[in-house]
Formats: structure tokens, sequence, C-alpha cells
């Protein structure tokens, strides 16, 4: 692990010391073993900072939105679902391509901080070579087909109407409305998000079982067909609703209605929902 | 509201339609004098391209038995390429409602032009029929 | 001393809930909280503490303030919703029972008693476990408790492995041991207290926070943060809420609901002005106001040291981290 | 909160017979907003409009719901009454109760239900309707013709005549298109250039008629009312003003090629008119052959020139104008059948030829001075095949669609054969004859007793022996194989779009179809518009059609275009979609799925969050274009774009008042 | 290259002239055709306007046979059984349960995967004109040939996907780089009337006369052919057209793999040029000095 960890702090010296990007955003130690939050470094005497482990879980792209104006470029380490982020935000029009200087780096998968094996969302990671970058770190991988993925929204799918509606019901009765799900999806990026526009009341503020099902339903699709499938909704749920089962049930239904697309993998084919083909299926006639 | 005791439930049933297509099909049904069951109402919207799938999840929110979007069959939109964006959003939201537990026949979408009176009102007669059989809708139901 | 077997401890809370809505420590589908006793799930009153805090008894996530009717244009009827039923906490921790004396210290002093939160406040009796091992992220003693116990709680029980060690703190306290008369038996075993691995220290925090409102150190510690309410709502001592209206035509409610000072929308003003911008501002807000401000206005710290947010934050925002580093920059200031 | 009258209608008895309007206006008193409720007879009348504006004084009313009929039937009778009480139209709702409630139903105690339930809703969205008004758009009184065949000159001329200015741009050197190349015009006979070189010079002639002849449109911006054209016309190398058209250079220059008008049959110079009747009657030179412009030697042109026009160093001039209407009128090619009818020699046989390329031989002013000649040899033909359907109704392997003219000019070059050639033979192989129009099939019989023998059958092969060309076939009626030996075969070849029109489609702004003829905007009630607004169709370019049709069509697109022109403003319909730009984050999802292109992204100069002076992205909607459809307020996620009149809030507010 | 090589009935018996000069031509140019063990007849007209599945089921065994032995592409040189096995191929890809259905009949299991390719395709698409050009040591200087395609080898066309249907061009570019002189005649792919000559003779005839009076029409020296039934008709009843229209043709009728071997050195004895009834040494004697006759 720390041959990778070694040249990321050689690269972001570099290109601190050159001026070429004035922040780098990489991970770092928290004060525990298993946590290694996001670091932003802006001066190369400090790169000791940056560190690569199986607890890299954090997404890094989404952060360049946190000031979309600033002047000056942002050096990014991007794994396999950074870089699709990375493609996700420019494709919605919220960050330019030139303002970034990607570090790709092969991801071999993290582990899941409480339970030490490897990550849901990196079992079922199927791009873990970054998809565009400026510069590589690592051996490239291709594309891993995981039909498997879907297995789980499978089952469930066959069960009977009343078992699922109880089993969601029950899921988002946990919701304590904290929004992180929302915070850290990079097809997230709307300026002012519906769940806070009280006046035209798609959402009511309390929270109980109903409206956070709204928010949950809604927001699922919302990002139907512009989900990156990095898992971080899953990830970061304190109450562990299994948010990426509704996500990967609108993917497998939108790549077998409208054929194969995966979101982000590049930043030119619009997302499915966006277009329309005069032979889809027909199925309300 | 007499309707709203459950001992004498009478579904009641939200119908979007599209003011070029479906709207007038509904007329026509009126103008033939056809009858259909008094558990629909119909909300006009321009196109069924205005139908945002939230009003869907609202409509079930608040107590809808049954929704129905009803739009111009594909190519005769008025605004040309409304209803092919309408059929990919409704593919779709369609798989979600069913996923989440709201039984496949609450939710449909049609195609009705504005001469398909008997199409409208046969429509129309069998979802409320599919939702007298299913009984009331419990799933997004606010808490009261 | 008392000891209530750990076999009788069934037995106690069933005689409790003829009389009041005994709330135990459960977990079921991954989350554990405070349910009502019997209800859906496993009890878990060995866990160390409950991830979604006591809090929501005495503060709930939502609750209806007020009932109104309107007839052509006027409102005609408004009816208040205050009603509050006897409640106890059965096994909270004494970092949960130290919340909520903060939570007291809000809604209830200062010249203005909060009234919704006044009736359950006066209904709640509180029967405290003392902790026998800490979490790595627990660091309550930091914070001036003892992880074996705390004064303010009706009833402190401590586990002793076959039983528990029964002390009424207070007069309704008694009342219970009195009922409970006939499952305890006596005995002196020692109690051993837990201690906290996690170790900060507060002295002088809150008057070197005082010097560092204008420090670069907030930009630092805030960039990773992704300003979702995960922190604010798990928190046992959180307190803030908004309040909206469910308008239902000619009828419809008042009603109040949590609300997390880390949103970006929570300090915007009409007109788009927002005192606090970007989320650099709003989490030097929060660490201010758990570790400053509260104590220069009432005296102790907001925090408890329980660690829900150093747990659950999905960028290990470490609220023990920040202390540490605001006593080395408040050194060379 | 709106203070909100509700007026009950009966209709006669058709509502009052199974909804109880009383107890309805009596239930509408209770809902929200609502300060004043009746119901009355007939509320559409003179008296029940009175009655509503009385309302509105008395009360003090700001928005009103009518629960009577169907709006497609009366919503603009009311808009107006409220203008006419001096209240906005659109703080106005309609209920159905009439064709979606007692038409439909028969228990008059559910129906009175249904009926409370709709009104409900009305008043629910009213409660929160807004004032709107509708903008103008300045109208330029000026239209753009864009093809000068037979199409564009008779709607030049109509739009002219009605007093507007009118730009008419053609490709070609000369304006006229397609008919003065043919000899006759069916089913009278008359002489094409009789009828079509007048309409020329008249075009030519009229005040209000600017002529842009060998120019092409390069770019069109803006929208209906205000179209930006960019318009270049080609170096004539000849000053038009100070040519007389005597045609002196024309006779001297020594190099020919083959002229495009004659179809290769016959020779230009490289200073030519491409026919003698041409319009504007003056030269232009070929810069691809001519010797001077090629490699700088002969310059005999202007040498001869009485009046020195000739102008080596011409270049070409751009011209932009803004228009409020334009003309689609490009016509049609003939589909390039060397190409796929291997059956027919691949055009490897002079004596294979297209109708056009007949009418050049027939036409008097043609190369063949109207004699009939074989390429081949020059010999005059004894035996003459026509073939019908070459690449129409073939959807195999060209074009599906018939070509709706090919059956009556075939029919009139059999009728010309047999006349020009007293004791010739003329076999015309077809499927079917569509001889659909005035006084057309009565000319087909006419043929047929002049001797023209029709064999109903395919051509299945046509081979060179010796100077004669065999052509092997079959007559489906007889049921045998048929072979003619023929001196001359003439394909009756399908008509295409114009070459470019498609990318004269795109510059323009609106869609061609699968076969690439323009798309009208409804097939039958609107067929000569297109779906973008200010653009209109004539003659083939909207698909295959013979002089009358398009002379018909060119008619109509004026009408249209005068209908627009006379307005100095358009009001735009004020239920267009609106973007608000401080929710916008400039993502573009909308600007994809708007039908109308009616939305772009600009830059809005704004302060970021600590007040930093910054520009970012916004869509922003053009009020002119959008017509109000909505697709792109449910692609929005953060409900930035929503529809004026059918805004979010207001669609919620009529959902949530069912369950109150 | 590797080509599983199906003979059919006709190159065994009365085209063995034919099969003669493939394989002279596939040795000269190292082609390995491999005849597929235990071959039945394609079926032909006969079959399939008898039986529908019969028609499908007896090409469909030659080629799982082919496929078992793991060959990618088969080499048919008769037209008919070309366009039977090319049929088959595209009747069992267009349907699963035809599929099935077949792969009972024969008792074998049959994919439809290899590449079905006449040998004209084959020699004149597969093989590379200049690899060719390097083995004519005798070019055929000066002969006038009118290369006849016939019907099967290009229609229909989406099932041949050989090559233009009115005016195909694979034979007459080989023709050229033996350095014969291909003629632009207009008969290249008219009927020759097949088996239709026999029991309707006068319609039969008719069209072998007319192709033959257009080849002599463009002074044609020869008629190259890829399909042993329109070598039969051409060369075999000139006789009798000539008594039946009072024609004198003698225009003498090659497979174009002879032709090839020609120029590649063979002898005629080498090949069964001597079983042709229009006798060619004359025209052979006069074009390559007698060395072959």
């Amino acid at each position: 692990m720390n041959a990778i960890q070694i040249k990321m702090r050689e690269v972001a010296g570099q290109l601190l010391s050159l001026g070429e990007v004035d922040r780098v955003i990489g991970w770092e130690k928290g004060r525990f073993a298993h946590q290694s939050p996001p670091a932003f470094i802006t001066d190369e005497t400090k790169v000791e900072r940056l560190i690569w482990d199986e607890y890299c879980l954090t997404g890094t792209a989404k952060y360049l939105l946190d000031d979309p104006y600033r002047a000056g470029k942002t050096g990014l380490f991007a794994r396999g679902c950074d870089a699709r982020a990375i493609n996700r935000l420019i494709q919605d029009g919220q960050v330019k391509r030139e303002n970034i200087v990607i570090i790709g780096i092969c991801c071999t998968g993290m582990s899941d901080s409480v339970s030490r094996q490897m990550a849901a969302k990196c079992c079922d990671c199927t791009h873990p070579t970054p998809v565009v970058y400026d510069l590589m770190i690592g051996e490239p991988v291709k594309p891993v087909a995981k039909p498997e993925r879907f297995k789980a929204v499978a089952e469930l799918e066959q069960k009977a109407a009343q078992e699922k509606s109880e089993y969601w019901t029950r899921q988002f009765a946990k919701c304590i409305r904290c929004y992180a799900c929302r915070n850290i999806c990079p097809a997230c990026n709307c300026r002012e998000c519906f769940a806070d526009q009280y006046r035209v009341g798609w959402l009511g503020k309390q929270h109980h079982t109903a409206e956070n099902q709204v928010f949950g339903l809604t927001r699922a699709y919302h990002i139907a067909d512009r989900c990156i499938e990095c898992g971080e909704c899953a990830r970061v749920c304190p109450v562990g609703i299994p948010l990426m089962e509704l996500n990967r049930k609108l993917i497998k239904d939108i790549q077998q209605l409208f054929g194969d697309y995966h979101a982000g993998v590049d930043s030119e084919t619009a997302p499915p929902l966006g277009r329309y083909s005069l032979d889809d299926m027909e199925e309300f006639m | 509201m007499a309707l709203m005791t459950e001992a004498n439930w009478e579904p009641k049933v939200l119908a979007f339609c599209c003011n070029w297509c479906s709207y007038s099909g509904a007329d026509l049904v009126g103008l033939n004098r056809m009858k259909y069951p008094e558990n629909v109402r119909i909300v006009r919207v321009p196109c069924s391209a205005r139908v945002n799938p939230q009003f869907i999840i609202r409509a079930f929110q608040r107590g809808a038995d049954g929704v129905l979007v009803a739009g111009c069959h594909p190519g005769d939109c008025h605004y040309s390429t409304g209803n092919y964006y309408t059929r990919r959003r409704f593919l779709v939201m369609k798989r979600l409602l069913e996923f989440i537990g709201i039984e496949s026949q609450r939710f449909q979408a049609r195609w009705i032009s504005g001469a398909e009176a008997v199409k409208f009102r046969d429509t129309v007669t069998k979802l409320c029929e599919d939702i007298k059989a299913l009984g009331p809708q419990r799933k997004l139901r606010d808490q009261k | 001393m008392h000891i209530l077997a750990k076999a009788n401890l069934i037995e106690a809370i069933e005689r409790l809930v003829k009389e009041f809505k005994v709330l135990v420590p459960m977990q079921y589908d991954g989350v554990s909280r405070f349910s009502v006793w019997g209800s859906h799930g496993m009890q878990a009153f060995n866990a160390s503490n409950t991830l979604l805090p006591p809090k929501d008894s005495l503060f709930p996530r939502t609750e209806t303030l007020y009932a109104y009717q309107v007839a052509n244009q006027e409102i005609t009827g408004v009816t208040v919703r205050d009603q509050a039923e006897h409640q106890i906490i059965f096994g909270i921790r004494p970092c949960d029972m130290q919340s909520i004396h903060c939570l007291d210290d809000v809604f209830l002093t200062k010249g203005y008693a909060d009234s919704y939160y006044h009736s359950k406040r006066e209904k709640l009796l509180t029967v405290c476990i003392g902790c026998t091992k800490s979490e790595p992220t627990c660091f309550c003693e930091s914070m001036g408790i003892n992880p074996a116990g705390h004064s303010g709680a009706d009833i402190q029980m401590n586990d002793l492995g076959s039983g528990y060690r029964v002390v009424a703190q207070s007069q309704s306290g008694q009342e219970i041991v009195e009922k409970w008369k006939d499952l305890l038996s006596q005995g002196q075993e020692e109690v051993v207290a837990a201690s906290c691995t996690l170790k900060v220290d507060m002295n002088g925090v809150p008057e070197m926070l005082a010097t560092l409102f204008e420090h670069s150190l907030w930009q630092e510690v805030s960039r990773k943060c992704i300003g979702c309410g995960t922190c604010t709502y798990l928190c046992p001592t959180c307190h803030c809420f908004d309040m909206d209206i469910q308008n239902q035509g000619n009828q419809g409610t008042r009603f109040r609901c949590w609300d997390s000072c880390m949103f970006s929308d929570y300090s915007r003003m009409a007109g788009g002005h927002d005192p606090r911008p970007s989320k650099s501002e709003r989490l030097r807000n929060r660490f201010l106001h758990k570790l400053q401000f509260f104590s220069e206005r009432y005296g102790k710290s907001l925090c408890v040291g329980c660690g829900r947010c150093l747990i659950k934050c999905p960028v290990h925002v470490d609220i023990t981290l920040l202390i540490d580093q605001v006593r080395k920059e408040a050194a060379h200031v | 909160m709106r203070r909100i009258g509700v007026f009950i209608c009966h209709c006669g008895s058709n509502i009052a017979a199974t909804v109880d309007c009383a107890k309805v206006a009596e239930a509408a008193r209770g809902f929200p907003g609502v300060v004043y409720s009746a119901d009355y007879k007939y509320m559409c009348s003179e008296p029940g409009q009175e009655f509503i504006k009385a309302a509105i004084a008395q009360e003090d009313l700001n928005a009103i719901v009518v629960a009577s009929c169907t709006p497609r039937m009366h919503e603009l009778t009311f808009r107006k009454t409220l203008a006419n009480g001096g209240l906005n139209p659109y703080l106005f709702e309609m209920a159905n109760l009439r064709e979606q409630c007692s038409w439909v139903h028969t228990d008059k105690e559910k129906a009175t239900v249904k009926a409370i339930d709709l009104v409900k809703m009305a008043a629910a969205k009213a409660n929160k309707n807004e004032e709107l008004t509708s903008s103008t758009m300045p109208v330029h009184k000026k239209a753009l013709v864009i093809g000068a065949g037979i199409a564009g000159m008779q709607a030049a001329l109509d739009i002219a005549d009605a007093g507007h200015q009118v730009v008419l741009v053609e490709r070609e050197p000369t304006i006229g298109g397609k008919m003065p190349m043919l000899d006759k015009t069916f089913p009278t006979m008359d002489c094409s250039a009789c009828i079509s070189t007048p309409k020329m010079v008249e075009v030519a002639q009229h005040p209000n008629i600017e002529l842009l002849a060998y120019a092409e449109v390069t770019e069109v911006k803006g929208f209906i009312g205000s179209f930006t054209v960019q318009i270049r016309q080609k170096a004539k190398y000849v000053d038009h003003d100070k040519c007389t058209g005597c045609g002196l250079c024309e006779t001297k220059c020594p190099s020919k090629v083959p002229n495009e008008y004659d179809l290769g049959l016959g020779q230009r110079a490289c200073i030519y008119k491409p026919f003698a009747q041409a319009v504007p009657n003056k030269p232009v030179i070929d810069p691809l052959h001519c010797r001077k412009l090629v490699d700088n030697k002969c310059g005999l042109c202007a040498k001869v020139c009485p009046t020195g026009a000739v102008n080596y160093q011409d270049a070409e001039r751009l011209f932009t104008d803004t228009f409020g209407a334009i003309v689609m009128a490009t016509g049609y090619d003939l589909y390039p059948w060397e190409e796929i009818y291997g059956e027919y020699g691949y055009g490897r046989f002079p004596d294979v030829i297209t109708g056009l390329q007949f009418e050049r031989m027939v036409n008097a002013s043609g190369p063949t001075g109207g004699k009939l000649k074989r390429p081949s040899d020059g010999q005059e033909p004894k035996s003459v095949v026509f073939i019908k359907c070459v690449g129409s109704r073939e959807p195999a392997k060209a074009k599906g669609y018939c070509s709706r003219a090919c059956c009556m000019y075939t029919a009139k070059h059999a009728h010309q054969v047999l006349d020009k050639i007293p004791d010739a033979a003329v076999y015309v192989f077809y499927m079917d004859v569509r001889a659909a129009g005035k006084a057309y099939d009565e000319f087909y019989e006419a043929t047929l007793k002049d001797g023209a023998v029709y064999l109903r059958g395919r051509v299945s092969k046509i081979y060179q022996e010796g100077s004669k060309l065999i052509v092997k076939g079959e007559d489906s009626l007889l049921g045998r194989p048929v072979q003619v030996t023929a001196d001359l075969v003439v394909l009756a070849t399908a008509m295409i779009p114009s070459q470019g029109s498609r990318e004269l489609a795109q510059t323009v702004g609106f869609l061609p179809d699968l076969d690439g003829w323009y798309q009208e905007a409804h097939p039958k009630l609107r067929p000569v518009e297109t779906p973008t607004a200010g653009v209109f169709l004539a003659g083939a370019c909207q698909g295959p059609k013979d002089i009358p049709d398009t002379v018909a069509q060119a008619g109509a697109a004026a009408a249209k275009v005068c209908g627009l022109l006379s307005k100095s403003q358009l009001e735009t319909n004020p239920m267009t979609a609106r973007s608000n730009p401080a929710i916008c984050s400039g993502c573009g999802l909308c600007v994809a799925v708007c039908p109308y292109k009616a939305i772009q992204l600009i830059s809005l100069a704004d302060r970021d969050r600590y007040g930093k002076r910054i520009n970012r992205t916004v869509a922003d909607v053009n009020h002119g274009l959008c017509q109000g459809c909505g697709a792109c307020t449910v692609t929005c996620r953060s409900g930035a774009i929503d529809l004026q009149g059918f805004k979010n809030n207001q669609i919620l507010e009529e959902v949530d008042a069912l369950w109150r | 290259m590797k080509y599983a090589y199906y003979p059919g009935c006709s190159l065994d018996a009365t085209g063995i002239e034919y099969d003669i000069a493939n394989k002279l031509v596939a040795r000269t140019l190292g082609i390995e055709l491999v005849e597929i063990p235990d071959w039945n007849c394609c079926g032909a007209t006969s079959a399939h306007t008898t039986n529908h599945l019969l028609a499908l089921a007896l090409p469909a065994r030659n080629l799982a046979i082919a496929e078992a032995h793991g060959f990618e592409q088969v080499a048919v040189p008769c037209a008919a059984c070309f366009a039977r096995c090319k049929k088959t191929a595209a009747a069992v890809q267009a349907s699963p349960d035809l599929q099935v259905q077949i792969s009972e009949v024969i008792g074998m299991t049959y994919a439809a995967k290899s590449e079905i390719l006449s040998y004209l395709d084959v020699i004149g698409k597969k093989t590379g004109l200049d690899h060719i050009k390097k083995h004519v040591v005798q070019p055929l200087t000066g002969l006038k040939i009118a290369a006849y395609y016939g019907c099967l080898l290009v229609r229909p066309v989406d099932i041949t996907q050989s090559d233009d249907p009115e005016n195909p061009m694979v034979m007459d570019r080989l023709l050229q780089v033996i350095g014969a002189e291909p003629i632009a005649w207009d008969y290249k792919t008219e009927c020759c009337g097949a088996s239709q000559v026999v029991p309707v003779p006068q319609l039969g005839k008719k069209l072998i006369h007319d192709i033959l009076k257009n080849a002599a029409s463009y002074g044609a020296d020869a008629i190259a052919t890829a399909c042993p039934l329109c070598m039969l008709n051409l060369d075999m009843r000139q006789k009798q057209i000539n008594a039946m229209f009072g024609t004198q043709f003698h225009i003498p009728v090659f497979h174009f793999t002879e032709l090839m071997a020609l120029s590649f050195g063979y002898s005629a004895q080498d090949f069964g040029l001597a079983k042709h009834f229009e006798s060619a040494e004359s025209l052979l004697e006069r074009m390559i000095g007698g060395k072959g006759a």
C-alpha cells in the first residue's frame, strides 16, 4: 500500500512547489486507525500528511463544489469512483475540467471502518481504475461487469407488495433527516435542494416516516440516471438505510429499458432520462 | 367527509390528463354521454411531459388510492417530443413505485388520443375496479 | 446497600409499566435507541450506549404545538396540544444524564421556561446505570462526568456482574425502590468504575476559544465537513428547532421540529443574506457553542463526551482533536 | 390568501340534472380563500358574465372560479369577462362539471360529492394563481423567401402584393427553378415558359421584392418576429448594374462546358446565362472552368464587353437583415438512379435518360431546339419506352413514397412523342396510374387514345444490342414476359429533397422528416407551418407535389405570413416557462429537452456567498419561442424552471385539496 | 488458409473436371481444402420443391459436421449447393426454435456459426489477387472471355451477400489477373434455364440461346462459369441451340478454375479438358502455342 503513498506525496509536493495547483485533496489519518478522512494540503511542506491505506473511503470530487468560483487549480487524488464523480460534475456544468489536475489512483478496494472487511461499495465497484486522469498511479485494470451487484434488488423485486411496503416503511422510519446522503452525493449538486424549498411545499419539515419516504424516493428518482454507484450514500447513512438498493433498482431498470449506460464513465453521453428514442419500449399503449 | 370513513370506503383516483389529447378525450366521453365511476378526479396539464413523478409520490402520500397519467400517442404530441420523455420517465417511475410496495395496478400510464373516448372510459373504469378490489392505499400515507 | 439481581430486572421493569411509560435501550435493524418497553427489537442493556440519544423523550423530533381552525378568513379555534405522560428513562448513561441537565438549563432557566419541555420534564424519572466499560470514543471523564454514575438521576444503578447495586437519589427514586422492596437483597460488593481511554484537557479551553474567533484553524478543520446534520441529530445536548405550519385547508397544526445549525439554509435570512455563509463559520459556531458560549452562559460545557459524533461523522470531524489543536494554537497567539 | 369568487353554472339542465349546484355553491363557501359563491343558470351567457363582473366589484374579489363546462370551450370567454371586470385574466380557474362530471355520472349524490371536490381543486389552484401579462415581441414587417422556384416566386409575389417587403434568395444564377426547364405542363399542355417567365419578370420588377440570385442563406439567429439572417451572394464577376445583357461575351467565350441547366445534354460558355429567358437576364462567370480565373489566360469576355461590366476581382458579398417570417421553398431534385439501378445499366447507356432530360430536349429553347434526339447518335427515336416509379414506391432499395407527379408528366411525355413523331411507338411500363387531379384522368385517357401502349409490369433488364436498347419486362395483366426494342428509354425518377436542404433546415432551426422532406407542424391542420414558430413551407420542399398544389400551398404560406406581418407586435403566450436564477445551478439539462430550443445558458453577473463579484451560468427562457409544454420543469431537479399558470406549487395545491 | 470443402454431387460426377481444377488451383495457391467427411447431397431444387424442413436439414447436416470438426469457413464450389447452404444458415440464425428442430432431425447440434463461401469468393476475395498473380506462368493474353455468374451466386442479395447482383466483378478481376481480357457484356447474371431446360425445352433453350448470342455479339472467345449446371447447359447444348435456331455458336465454356489452372502452367490433360463438349483444343492451340494439346 505504501508504494502508492510515497508516489502521492511526491506528486503532491511537485504540483504544489511548481505552483501548478494551489491545493491538493487526498486523505490523511484521523485519530483512530480505521479513520482516513479527506485532507486538504495547501503547502508542499505538509505533504507528509497524505496517506494511502485501506480506509480512504470518502469521495474527494464533491469538495470542488464548496467554492466553485475560486481562482486556483485543485490537485485531486481520484480513485475509480472519484473519477466518475468528476465526470458527473463536469457533465452537470458544476466544474470545469481545466480547473482540476486529476491524479488517478488504481484502487484495489477499501475496508469498512466497522467490519474491517472489504467495504460493500468496493465489492460492487465496476470501474476501479479512474476513467479520466492527468497522471496515473498504480496498475490500470479493465472495468469489471459485476451483474451480481443487482442480486439484492432482484430478490426484493420478487417479494409481495405488502412485504416490500413494510420493508421500506421500516427502513425510512429510521431516517433522522440528517441529509448526509444528499450532501455526500456527487449527483446531488443543486444550488437549492427541493427539500429546502418549504414555500413550494415539495416536502414537509416534519421528521416522520411519510416525509422521510418522500425525501428518499424523490432523491432516488432525481439521481436515477446520473448515479455513479460510488456507494457513499449508503456508507454515510448513520442509521444504515440500504439506499444503494433503491439506486441499483433504478440503474438496473434504466439499463434494461434504454440500453447499457454507466453514469460518469464519460462526460459526453447525456443521461438517458434527458434523451429519448423513437423505438423505446412501449408499455402504455 | 363521508368518503373518508373506512366502512363505506370509496376509492379516490387522481388522473393527470394532457390538454391536447387525453383531456379532450375525456370531454368526448361526456359529449357521447358514456358513463364511468365517480371516483376519478382529473387534473389538466398542458402536456404529459409536465407531470412530475414527484406529483405521483405526493398523491399517494396524501392518500390517493390510484393515479393515472394520460397523454397523446407517441408521435402525436402537440409539442412534438413531450410524450417521448413522459414514456421514459414513467417506465422508470412505475417500476420504482412497485419496488417500494405500491401494487402495480395503482399507478397506470396510458396514451389516449382526443378521439379515443371509449378507450378513456374503459381505462378509467378498469382502474377503479382494480382499486376497489385492492382496498385503500396505506403505503406513503401521512400520519394523521 | 440494595442489590437487584439481574434475574429480577424484567420483573422490576414490569412493575413500573403500570404507572410509567418505560423507555429502555433497544436495538433493531442496526439502530439502538430508547424505545418503549415491549416494542419491537432486542434489549441492549449491555451495550455501552445507544446510537440515538434519549433527548427525544423530552424534546421530540417533531412536536405539535397547537391546532387551529379557520372560518371565512379568520382563525376561530386554537387548541394547544401539550399533554405529557409519566415516563421513565431506564438505563440512561451518566453522559446522557448530564445532557438532560444541559437541556434543563436551556429550556427551564434564565427567565423563560418552555412549557412543552417543562410538562414533560416534570413527569420524567431517570434510572441511571453506570458504565462498566468505555468505548474508544468515550471521553466523558475529560468533561467532568463520572462514568460510574450521576447525582442528578432519581435512581443510580451499577452493574456488579450478577446484579445491580441500587441507590435511590431522590424522593421519587425512593418510592420506586419501595416498589422493588421484595426484589432487592443486601450486599457490599464494590462498584467497578470504568475509565475513558480517550482523554482531552478541557481546562481553560473556553477562555482560549475566546481568543481564536478569527483564527484560520476553523477553515482547516471545516474543509472536510460536508454540512450534514448527523452530528447535531445524534448529539444528546443539541436543542435547535424550527417551526412551521401543516396547513389542511380550513384547519391545521403548528409544529416544531429539530433543525441543525450545520445546514446551509439554517441561518439564511430573507433576501438571501447569511451571517454564516460557509461551513467554516457554521462549524466554528457549533464548536464555540459547545465549548465556549454555553459555559460562559450556564457555567458547564455543552459537550458531555458521549462520542456519538466521533463515531458517525462521515468524514471523522473530531471535537477532541479540535480541543487539542485549540490548546496548541492558543499557546502562541 | 386570495379573495375568491366561485360561480357554479347549471348549464340549463346539463349540469343541474345530476349535480346539486346549490349544494356545491354552499359547500364552496367553506373552502380556503373563498369569500363569495353563487350558482346561476347560464354562466357563459351575457347576464352570466355581467353577474360575475358585478360580484367582482361588490365583493372586491381578486380571483374567480367558474364551475361549468370544459375549459377547452369557454376558458377564453371567461378570461375576457375578468379582463372587462378589471381583473387580470389569469387569476381564473375552471372546474369541468359538465363533460367530466354531470354527463358521465348518473348517481346525483356521488356526482355532487365529486363536483364539490372538483371545485375545491380549482379554488386551491386559484389561491396560488399569479397575475400574468403577455409580453410583446416586435414583428419586423419583412419576409424572407428561400428558393425562387414557382413556389418561392408565388409566395413572394403574394406577400409583396399585400404590401410587405420580401427578400427572395435563390441559389442558382437564375430564378424560376424547375418549371422553366419544362416544355409543356399538364393537364392543359400550355407552354411552361409562357406561364413561368412572366412570373419571373413580375418578381424582378416588383417594388416590394428584393431579389438576391446566386446567393445562399448561411446563418439564421433569433426567432419569430425577428430572425437575423446572414446571406452570402457568390462572386458573379459581372457587374449587373453596368451589364445590359447583350450576350456578346457569351458568343465570344472560347471554353465550353456541359450546361447543368440542360442536365448534360447541352453546352454553355464559361460566362453564361443558364437559359435565354433567365432572370436576372445577365450572365455570371463560372469560376471553376473560366480560363482567366483558373490560370489567368484568355480574358476575351472583358475585351468584348461594351460596358466594361466584367470584373475578374469580384468577391462574394455578405448581407445581414432581420425578418419577421421565413418561407422555405427549396423545391426538389431527382433521385440519382444511376447509383442504384443496375437493371437499367447504372447509367452506362446514353439513350436511357430521365424525365427532366426529356423535357430539355422537347423544350424549344432547349439544347436540341425542341427536337427529340437519341443522345447516342442524335437520330430521331422511333420507339420510346417510358418506365415509371424509378426509385419511388421502392422501400427495399430507394424511396418508399409515391412522387405524385410522374404519372401525369409521363402521360404528357407519351402524348408529346406521339405528337412530334407521328409513326413513333410509345410504351409505358407502369404499376398504377395515379391521375387524381382536375381533368387529370381525362388527360390520361386521351394519351391512351393517342396510341400509347401501357404495359402493367416492372422492367427487369435493359441492355444494348447494337444501336438498339432491349427492354425486358413483364406484362402482369397478360401474365407473360415482354421484350421491347427501344431507341430511347425515359425514366420517371423519384423526387427527393433538393441537395443541401437538410443542412439548411438545421441552419434555420427545424427538423426534416425521415426522408428529408421538411416536417409540417400538422399534416392535416397546419400543412404550411413548421413546429418552429415563424417558419413556413411552400411547394415540393414539404413533399413531392405538382405545380397546381405547389402554387396553392405557396398562396397559403403567403397568407400565413401576411397574418403574422399584419401585426406590429406579437403577443406572447404568457403561460410559458420562467427560470429563477437564484435557484438555477446552470446544469443545462433543461436546454436539451426543449422541443423549441427556447432555453439557452447565459452568463449572469452575481456575487458569491462572500459578496465577491462572479459570473455564473444560468438558464434563460425565450418567451417568444416557449410554447408552455413544461417538459423542462420536470427535468429541473431543483424546480428552478417553472411553468407559469401550471406552477409546481399550484399543481401540488390541486393535488392536496382532494384529501383535506 | 484452411477450408472445409463441400464438393456436392455434381463435382463428384458430371462436373468432375471442375473439382479437379479446383484442387489444382488450391494446391498452387497453398489453400488447404479438407473434404467434409460423410457429406450428403444438399437437396438442390428437388428438396425445396417438396419439403421445406428436409431442404434445410440436408445442408445443415453437412455444415454441422464441418462445425464439429472445428472449421470456421466452408468452401462450396457449386452455386446451387452454395445457395442452399446459405439459406439454411440464414434460416437457423433467424429462429432459435428452428435450430432446435433441425438439430433433432439431423441428430447433431448445428449452430450456424461457420462462414459459408462460394469457391469463387474463396479465390476471388479471400486470397489476394497479387498472391494469385505470382503463380501465373502462362498468362492467357489476348483471350476475350465472358465471365458468366448465373443467378444463384448473386441472388437473393441478402442471402448470398457476395457481389453486386446486376454487375458482379469478382470473376472479371480474376480473369484479368491471369492475363485474359474480360468483356463487359450484358448477360452476366441472366438465368441459363438450369433444370428447366429438360421439362420446358423451348423456354430453357431460348435462355441459353440469348446468353450465347449476347456473348458472341461482344466477340467472346470463351465463356467462364463458376457453376457446374451453367457449364452443362452452355457447353453441352450448343449443338441443340444451333439446330433449333440455325445459329453457328462454337464458344468453348470453361470453369474459371480451369482457366486459372492453365495460367498456372497445368496442361489440359491434368484436368479433364477433353470432357468438354465444345472442343477447346483449337482455341488453346491458338492462344498458348499448343503446349496444352
